[in-house]
Formats: C-alpha cells, sequence, structure tokens
C-alpha cells in the first residue's frame, strides 16, 4: 500500500485516551490514527482493552481524559445523545455476540436502523437489505430468524446489518471469537472483501493470520497502552518489543478462541419468583 | 417458567376421587340425648359476630354473651361439658343437619320453613324481630319503601325472604360486621339484623348519631333452641330447663349482665307465664 | 380522648389478634408441610416414566392449580365430615384442619410443579454424565438430580409458602376463628371508626410483617441459584 | 336448551348428584347472572390490571428514585398481603371514610371496588413481570441498537419493549390465570359473582357437592380460555430459534 499519511487527514484519531470503571483503569493513555481506506488491526491479550477502545471510538463509552476525533466530530465533546447518533450514522459496529434483534426476521434487522433512523422508505430499504445480504450470501435466509441461523451465519448477517447505513468506518469487535472453527472461514471472507474495497475498518482480533494478510497497520495493546505498532509485515515478522514476541510466540501457535456462549432469552426466567398470589 | 397445559377437561374424575374421599355424613337420629347421657358431651353451635349475644373477650379469647350464658347453664344441668362451635349465618343450618353441632344457639329466630326442616325447643328464650338501621335523613319510612333498593343482611339471615318479598336487592354479608360497615360505606340503603343488634347500636354509639332505626320490627319472632329434625326426646329434656330459667329470672338477668339493651318486654312476659303456671 | 381510646381498645385486643394470628400460622404451616409431602409424591409420578402413573398426577396438578382457592376452602369445609368414625372412636374434624386440607390441595399441586421446573432445569448433560459413569435411572434421580433440585426449589417453595401464609385469611370466610374474625369480631364489639380502621390496618401490618422476611429471603435466594 | 339441561340433570344423576335445582328458573337465573357478572369482572380487571402493571413497571424502570421507591413500597405491600384484607381495607374501611368525607356521593360500587383492588393487586405482578422482562434484554442487544444510531425512544420501542414483552409473556399469562381464580373473592363482599350466586344458593338448599363441582368446572373453564388466548399471544410473537 502506498503511503497516503502525509496527503490525507486520519478519519479517526485518538490522543492520549484515558479510561477507567470504577477507579479501575483500562486504557491509560492510547494514541491511534486509522487513515481513509486502511484496515487496522488491534492485537493483545484479553483485557488489554482492545473491545474498550473500539467502544469509545463510537460513543458507546465516553473516557475521562484525552481526544478522540472522528472525521470532524471531537467524540470525547459529545454530551447530547442527538450528537452521539449522528455520530453512530457515520460509524458501523459488529459485536462478538452478533446482538441481532432476535424478535425480527433477517431482513427486518436489515430494514429496521435504515427505515426507522434514516427515515427511508420500505422499497429503497428492502432493496438494499436484499443487495447487501447478497453481498454476504445470506440471501436466501431474508426471511429466517437469528435463532434459526448458526453464529457463521448470524455474523454475516450482523455485518450486512451495520452495512445498511453506508458507514464511512465499521469497528469489528471480535467477530470470530464466538464462533464455530468451521464458521470462522465464510465471515473472515466477507470482511476481507470489504477491506479490499476500500472500507475503512477498525478490528480487534486473535485471527493473527488474518490479521497478518489483511491489515495495513497493526497495533499491539497490553494493560491498556499501545506496546508497538506499524504495518503488518513491521510487526508480525519484525517484532521490536520483547512483549510483542511473546504475545505473537503464544497466539501464533494457538489461536486463542473462547467457546460460544449460549444466549436463550427464557434462560434468566426459569424459575423465576413465583407469581402466584391470593 | 412452568409450563400451562389445558384444564380440566377430567375434572369430573378428579372430583369423584375426594368425593369418595369426603365419604358420607351420617346423620344421627334421636342421638343427641344418648350422646349427652353417655358422652356427657354438648356441643352447641353459637353465633359470635361481636356484641351483646355473642362475641369474644378480648382478655382471655373465651367467647362471652347471652348465647355462650345459655349453652353453659344447659350444659351445667344436663351434667355435660359443653363445647362450642362458632358458626356463621350462613352454614349453622348446614352445621346442625350434617351433626356438627346438636344444639343451635345462634339467633335464629322460629319460622315455618325452618320448622319443616329442623326441630327446636318449643319454649324460647327470646323474642326478636329484624330492624333497619338507615340514614335520618332517608326517604325509607316504611318496609315496603325498600322495593328495589340494595339492602344489606347477613348470608342466612331470617330477614332475607321478608325482605325479598318487599323488592328489596339483598347484599348478604358474611356476618353483620361487614354489612353495616357496608352501610356506612353507602353501599345500601339500609342494613337488617336484628332489633337486638340495631337498637343498642342506634342508642348509643355517636359514631351512629346520622341513623335511626326502622320500626316497626320486621317478623317478630321467637328465638329458639334449634335441634334436628325429630329430636323429641331432647325437646323434652331441654324445654323444662329453658321454663326454669324464665321462671327463675336467671335470663332475665343474663340479659341484664350482658348488656342487652332495650331490655325485652317478652322476657318478663315469658316469666310471669310460666311463674302463674309453675305456681 | 378519641385517639386514645382507640388505642386503649387495640392494646386491649392485641392478644386476641395475636393469638388468631397464630391459628392463621398454623394452618399455613400444616397445609405448607401436607402440601409439600402430597406435592413431592405427585411430582414424581407426574416425571415417572409409566403413562398410568404419569396421567392421574398431571391431572391432580391441573385440576387443583387451576381452582380458585377459596372455592377449594369451601369445598373441603362442606364436603368433608365433620367427624371421622374410627371403630368405636369419633375423631373430630374441625373446620381449621378442613382449611388446612383446602389450602394444602393447592399447595401440593404447586409444589409438584416446582419440583418438575427444578428437575426440568437440570441440563440434560447432568443425566447423560451419570449414565456415563452407569448410574442407575433411579440412582441418578436420588443422587444426582435431587440435590441440585432441592437447592433450586428453595426460593419457589418459600415463595409458596408466604401465598399459602397469605391463602389462611380465606378461613374467615368458612367460619374459622382466625386473625380476621377476631378483628371483624373487635370492630363489632367495640364500634369506633377510628378503631375499625386501625384493626383493619393492623392486619394488613400482621400479614405484611410475617411474609415480607419471607419474601426478602425468597429474592436473596433465587439470585445466589440463578446461575450457575 | 332445555332438553340438554335435562339430559345433564338426569344423566348427573345416575352418578349420584343432583343438579335438579338447575331445572327451576330462579337457581338457574340466579348462577347466569353470577357467571355474567364473573366474565364482566375477569374483563375488566384483565385490562386495568395490565394498565396499572404498565405504570407501574414504567416507575420502575424510569431510573428515578422519587418514582421507583413508592412503586417498589406499593409492590412489596400488595405481594405480601392477602387479597381478601385488601379487599376488606378498601370496601370496608377506606369507602367509609370516602363516604364520610364526600357523602352520599360516593360512587364506588362494591363490583368498582372488587375491580380497582385485584387491578392493582395484580398488576403489582404484571409490573413484576415486565420489569424482570425488561431488565432481562440483553445489554449487548441494546448495545447493539444504540450502534445503529437509534435514539432512546427509538430503542424502547423497536427493541426494548418488544423483547421485554415477549420475555415476560408467559408470566403475564400466568397471572391473568390467576386473576380469573382470584375473582371469588369479590363474593366476600356480596358482589354477586358466580361464587355468591352458589353460597346464595346453597344456604337455602343442600347442593353444595353440585354446586362446587359446576363452581370449579366454570373457573377452571375460563382458566382454559385465557391459557388458550395465551398460547396464541405466545405463538404469534416466537423468536423462531429461542426458547420453547
Amino acid at each position: 500500500m502506498p503511503s497516503i499519511e502525509s496527503v490525507v487527514e486520519p478519519l479517526v484519531s485518538l490522543r492520549d485516551v484515558h479510561l477507567a470503571f470504577a477507579g479501575n483503569p483500562v486504557l491509560k493513555g492510547i494514541n491511534l490514527d486509522v487513515y481513509p481506506g486502511q484496515a487496522v488491526s488491534i492485537i493483545g491479550p484479553s483485557g488489554s482493552g482492545k473491545s474498550t477502545i473500539l467502544r469509545c471510538i463510537t460513543g458507546l463509552l465516553q473516557p475521562q481524559r484525552g481526544q478522540i476525533r472522528v472525521a470532524d466530530t471531537r467524540v470525547d465533546a459529545l454530551t447530547r445523545e442527538a450528537q452521539r447518533i449522528e455520530l453512530r450514522k457515520r460509524v458501523g459496529f459488529v459485536f462478538q455476540q452478533y446482538n441481532l434483534f432476535p424478535h425480527l426476521s433477517v431482513l427486518q434487522n436489515l430494514m429496521i436502523a435504515p427505515r426507522k433512523v434514516l427515515g427511508r422508505n420500505r422499497i429503497d430499504a428492502e432493496k438494499d437489505a436484499r443487495a447487501l445480504l447478497a453481498k454476504v450470501r445470506m440471501e436466501h435466509k431474508a426471511d429466517a430468524y437469528p435463532g434459526q441461523l448458526s453464529g457463521g451465519q448470524q455474523q454475516r448477517v450482523a455485518i450486512a446489518r451495520a452495512l445498511t447505513m453506508r458507514p464511512q468506518l465499521i469497528l469489528f469487535d471480535e467477530v470470530t471469537s464466538a464462533l464455530d472453527p468451521e464458521t470462522v472461514g465464510e465471515v473472515l471472507t466477507v470482511i476481507r472483501e470489504l477491506t479490499q474495497e476500500g472500507m475503512t475498518c477498525v478490528l480487534v482480533t486473535h485471527e493473527m493470520r488474518f490479521a497478518e494478510e489483511i491489515s495495513d497497520v497493526v497495533y499491539f495493546t497490553e494493560n491498556g497502552v499501545i506496546v508497538e505498532h506499524g504495518s503488518a509485515e513491521q510487526i508480525f515478522e519484525h517484532p521490536a518489543n520483547e512483549r510483542t514476541r511473546e504475545f505473537l510466540r503464544h497466539a501464533l501457535g494457538a489461536p486463542a478462541r473462547r467457546g460460544p456462549i449460549v444466549s436463550d432469552p427464557y434462560l434468566l426466567t426459569n424459575l423465576s419468583r413465583y407469581s402466584l398470589s391470593v | 417458567m412452568f409450563e400451562r397445559s389445558p384444564v380440566t377437561r377430567l375434572l369430573p374424575v378428579m372430583l369423584g376421587a375426594l368425593i369418595s374421599l369426603a365419604g358420607t355424613t351420617a346423620a344421627h337420629a334421636d342421638a343427641t340425648l344418648d350422646k349427652i347421657e353417655q358422652r356427657h358431651v354438648l356441643v352447641v353451635g353459637v353465633l359470635l359476630s361481636g356484641g351483646p349475644f355473642g362475641g369474644i373477650d378480648p382478655a382471655t379469647q373465651k367467647p362471652r354473651g347471652l348465647n355462650v350464658d345459655l349453652a353453659q347453664e344447659l350444659g351445667r344441668q344436663l351434667g355435660a361439658q359443653v363445647q362450642l362451635v362458632p358458626v356463621l349465618p350462613a352454614n349453622r343450618v348446614q352445621f346442625l343437619q350434617q351433626g356438627k353441632v346438636d344444639l343451635l344457639i345462634a339467633n335464629m329466630e322460629w319460622t315455618p320453613e325452618r320448622g319443616e326442616i329442623l326441630g327446636s325447643v318449643p319454649t324460647p328464650f327470646y323474642r326478636v324481630g329484624g330492624s333497619a338501621a338507615v340514614l335520618k335523613d332517608s326517604p325509607i319510612a316504611r318496609w315496603e319503601d325498600l322495593k328495589d333498593q340494595p339492602v344489606c343482611t347477613s348470608q342466612g339471615s331470617s330477614y332475607v325472604k321478608p325482605l325479598t318479598e318487599f323488592g328489596a336487592q339483598i347484599k348478604a354479608f358474611k356476618s353483620s360486621s361487614e354489612s353495616l360497615l357496608a352501610l356506612r360505606g353507602n353501599n345500601c340503603v339500609a342494613a337488617v339484623h336484628d332489633a337486638t343488634l340495631i337498637n343498642p347500636l342506634l342508642a348509643d354509639s355517636a359514631e351512629w348519631q346520622g341513623y335511626r332505626a326502622l320500626t316497626p320490627e320486621l317478623n317478630p319472632a321467637p328465638s329458639v333452641i334449634w335441634t334436628r329434625r325429630g329430636e323429641t326426646d331432647t325437646q323434652a329434656r331441654l324445654d323444662p330447663i329453658v321454663q326454669e330459667l324464665h321462671r327463675s329470672g336467671w335470663l332475665i338477668e343474663a340479659q341484664t349482665r350482658n348488656h342487652i339493651t332495650p331490655a325485652s318486654p317478652a322476657l318478663v312476659e315469658l316469666q310471669q307465664k310460666f311463674q302463674a303456671s309453675g305456681a | 380522648m378519641a385517639i386514645e381510646s382507640v388505642c386503649m381498645a387495640l392494646l386491649q385486643w392485641s392478644p386476641a389478634l395475636i393469638a388468631g394470628f397464630g391459628q392463621n400460622i398454623l394452618i399455613s404451616l400444616l397445609a405448607i408441610g401436607l402440601g409439600t409431602v402430597l406435592g413431592l409424591l405427585v411430582g414424581m409420578l407426574a416425571l415417572s416414566p409409566w403413562r398410568l402413573l404419569r396421567l392421574p398426577a398431571r391431572l391432580w396438578v391441573q385440576v387443583f392449580r387451576n381452582a380458585p382457592w377459596l372455592v377449594l376452602i369451601y369445598f373441603t369445609t362442606y364436603v368433608f365430615p365433620f367427624e371421622i368414625h374410627v371403630g368405636s372412636a369419633y375423631i373430630p374434624f374441625p373446620d381449621w384442619v378442613k382449611v388446612t386440607i383446602g389450602l394444602a390441595l393447592p399447595a401440593s399441586a404447586n409444589v409438584a410443579e416446582i419440583l418438575r421446573g427444578a428437575v426440568a432445569s437440570i441440563p440434560g448433560t447432568q443425566w447423560e454424565a451419570a449414565r456415563s459413569l452407569a448410574f442407575s435411572r433411579w440412582q441418578i434421580a436420588v443422587s444426582i438430580i435431587m440435590p441440585q433440585c432441592l437447592k433450586r426449589m428453595l426460593a419457589p417453595w418459600m415463595n409458596l409458602y408466604a401465598v399459602v401464609t397469605m391463602g389462611t385469611a380465606l378461613a374467615s370466610l368458612v367460619g374459622v376463628h382466625d386473625v380476621i374474625d377476631t378483628a371483624q369480631i373487635a370492630s363489632n364489639t367495640v364500634n369506633l371508626t377510628g378503631f375499625t380502621v386501625l384493626v383493619y390496618l393492623s392486619l394488613l401490618v400482621l400479614f405484611f410483617a410475617y411474609c415480607y422476611p419471607i419474601s426478602r429471603l425468597t429474592q436473596r435466594l433465587e439470585r445466589r441459584y440463578a446461575f450457575y | 336448551m332445555n332438553h340438554w339441561l335435562e339430559f345433564f340433570v338426569h344423566w348427573a344423576s345416575s352418578l349420584g348428584l343432583n343438579y335438579g335445582f338447575l331445572l327451576d328458573a330462579y337457581p338457574r337465573s340466579t348462577l347466569a347472572q353470577g357467571a355474567l357478572t364473573t366474565l364482566w369482572l375477569c374483563l375488566l380487571t384483565i385490562i386495568g390490571s395490565l394498565l396499572t402493571g404498565l405504570g407501574l413497571a414504567a416507575l420502575l424502570t424510569s431510573g428515578k428514585r422519587a418514582l421507583a421507591v413508592p412503586a417498589r413500597v406499593f409492590i412489596e405491600v400488595t405481594r405480601n398481603t392477602p387479597t381478601l384484607v385488601q379487599l376488606y381495607c378498601a370496601f370496608l374501611v377506606l369507602n367509609m371514610l370516602l363516604n364520610q368525607a364526600v357523602g352520599t356521593a360516593n360512587p364506588l360500587t362494591p363490583f368498582a371496588w372488587v375491580v380497582i383492588v385485584i387491578s392493582l393487586h395484580k398488576g403489582a405482578f404484571h409490573a413484576e413481570a415486565l420489569r424482570a422482562g425488561i431488565e432481562a434484554v440483553p445489554a449487548v442487544t441494546l448495545e447493539a441498537a444504540r450502534s445503529l444510531a437509534f435514539s432512546n425512544r427509538q430503542l424502547l420501542w423497536n427493541v426494548q419493549l418488544p423483547l421485554a414483552l415477549r420475555f415476560a409473556l408467559p408470566s403475564l399469562i400466568n397471572n391473568l390465570i390467576d386473576l380469573v381464580k382470584m375473582t371469588a373473592v369479590a363474593s366476600a363482599i356480596a358482589v354477586g359473582d358466580i361464587t355468591y350466586s352458589a353460597i346464595m344458593i346453597w344456604t337455602q338448599s343442600d347442593n353444595v357437592l353440585e354446586l362446587m363441582i359446576l363452581l370449579l368446572g366454570f373457573y377452571g373453564l375460563l382458566s382454559f380460555i385465557v391459557n388458550c388466548v395465551g398460547r396464541y399471544l405466545e405463538a404469534r410473537l416466537r423468536m423462531p430459534g429461542y426458547g420453547h
């Protein structure tokens, strides 16, 4: 990739971002730049604050200190929900747990945000949704419900749902961690195609081979700080920092993966407080 | 969450099982006197709704009132231990019929209808009629005015029938307590109960100043001790005892002791009658 | 002066009210005891692999879960005999015992349902794991499933007990001399508006004071056992 | 109609049950009137309790202490005291006080009091179910909606409430079945429901068992209907792939 850093402003830039949960510091001075059209990966051990960075970028979390800029928007300075909503129209987010709306069909999942948030008409929204489903090769499941799909299928729908907003930027939060090994590939294929089309992407991932393959820039975080960053080749082939080398030795050997988490909404209400009265 | 499945199509079967469990209630013929003499136990149903006829002593939680005194006196004279069973107007007839109680001293006046299904001691121990508490400014002046009006009373009261004949809309509660409160909540135009309950209430209680009693008394009738039907031996055994209680003035004394006001002229009348006949 | 006399009257009647409430508690304890024994029995039958045992048990649960408690109490009070004839002895069958049975019937149906819910909440893998260790069906039920179930049943069972306690209030409607009956006699005897208000409120307070701690404990237990 | 009734009476008598009183016009019309009253009672209290439940759940989840705490207190008091005592307190005590305050203009009948008390009582249970439903909506799902630029109001109406309703539905239907059974306490304050009608008949004659069976059958039928409606709703709102 040609270096365009000198010509173009970064689309996302974080400067000295600090965030603590109930006094527990999670981010301790993060600096990060994402240029338009770049694919940026954030790697690092579990609990190093990778997902927190993504949530700060889209305003789901508010840092205590530091600057976050997305295009012309100062995210850290947003005070009203309406302003954050404007931001989120431009930033897509894909979750580890897919988080599709279980009460809506696949097509409805893709149409609800354009219709309700962007106020687009049904016909356009549906046309768009079907096109995006075709793009992620899920057009045959348009009328299925999320609960009927495999993890990989749900995740592809979730990516399509993020795309319905026509975002400038998509954030991927460990999108393959909850998937069965055999369905990881189909999701990665979709992401790879997106980066090839020039979509600006930030990925938090444990798939080191994949990160190496598609990333323009890789950030290695540990304990809430950026330990090292550089091109994929630089980080994976010639890591400068001992911590990075140590991490990659383990991570490349055995890809870290969490088991799929069952989410049955009825499980919570089992044996709930007995609702009898006399 | 528990599964709810279709219900009750087979309800009767289930109930059948229960019924066989319930068994049959054996009604003894004139076993009462035998029972009293063999077991030395007298089971009396008394009405304890609060008030001078039957209530409980807050300190000892023992039943008290004229009904209770009379039951104890009968037991003493028969040499039997008295077991008191509190009854409700709604269930007292059933209790007697089932044999759960041997006698009823429960503010239950003699009426021809009851006379057909139950037996009673011929000599009454009291005489009382119904009275209605109504608001002072109420347009109700005669019993006939209750036609199509909501009237509170208690379930199984002897006044239900005459009131129905007047065309009143009966609202029957478990006991007089609820009925009187319902009257004060304006859910009915009148509460109809024994005059012995209504009259002292209106006369003594400051809270009832806004109310007056409807006269004359509705269906004044003798209060009797009830037995099961056909138990003539028991009735014959009890009748002289009741007569003696009149003659000796025991009943008048019990009336005074229990603060029943106004005193019943019937008691004096009966005392004179038995004193004359006995002398 | 009025307030003073009202308070004096309440003080005077409070032993009677407490004694009446004792009757309610006695009924509730016996009813839940009887209901639990019956309910576990019925519940186990309902889980049995044989249709012939399962069907009557399911029927029992359906009938008694879907009948109003008040009607069941009327049922047991008016339909059961007043004394039982055993040989030459008469065993009296007082009303409060009938009410106890009337409350125990729906309680047993609910205990059976609680048992079923608890068994269903044990993951099927537990059965598989135990079966792979060569346990018999009965052994699995007794040594693997039951201990886990009992823990899970505790909270809903206690909640049921609170409901049964509140159900004893219905006893007054069939003439059992309980706390509500006492309150009504008191209200009728004292005959002061202030006292009537106070005595009915004290009924609320008595039941609340007894049931609320149970309910709190239930919630705490539930939170503890909600996830495994 | 009458033909079938006679057939039924005849059939029942072969089981040893005497339903002869059903052939008399007076007890029959009393029971029919009682059944109708119970139906009205159920209908009105179902509506009333659902509205109360929604209101209380809104207060509980408002996030404002000044609203949530009174709602919580009300719910706890309601859940932990017997309905009968509540009914007495309302109908015998509150109504009397109200009457002393406004005089004879007080429009509340025993029927109205039963509707109010049972609606409030079951409303407290609905509120708990709805609150649990709202809290059962996974935080991540809400986060997903927020990341799609939903406003709070859009989030509530398009994601949170539809999901919460689905989670709460089984509890709500259980509550409604319970409510149907609960209307029997109306008889305690002389509302002419079916239980009261039955009491009125059996205090005059000796047919307790027959009336009991009739009552149990009637309430069983009502619960069954509510159950069917509930199942239909659950099927309509089912989220394929989740739960049952």
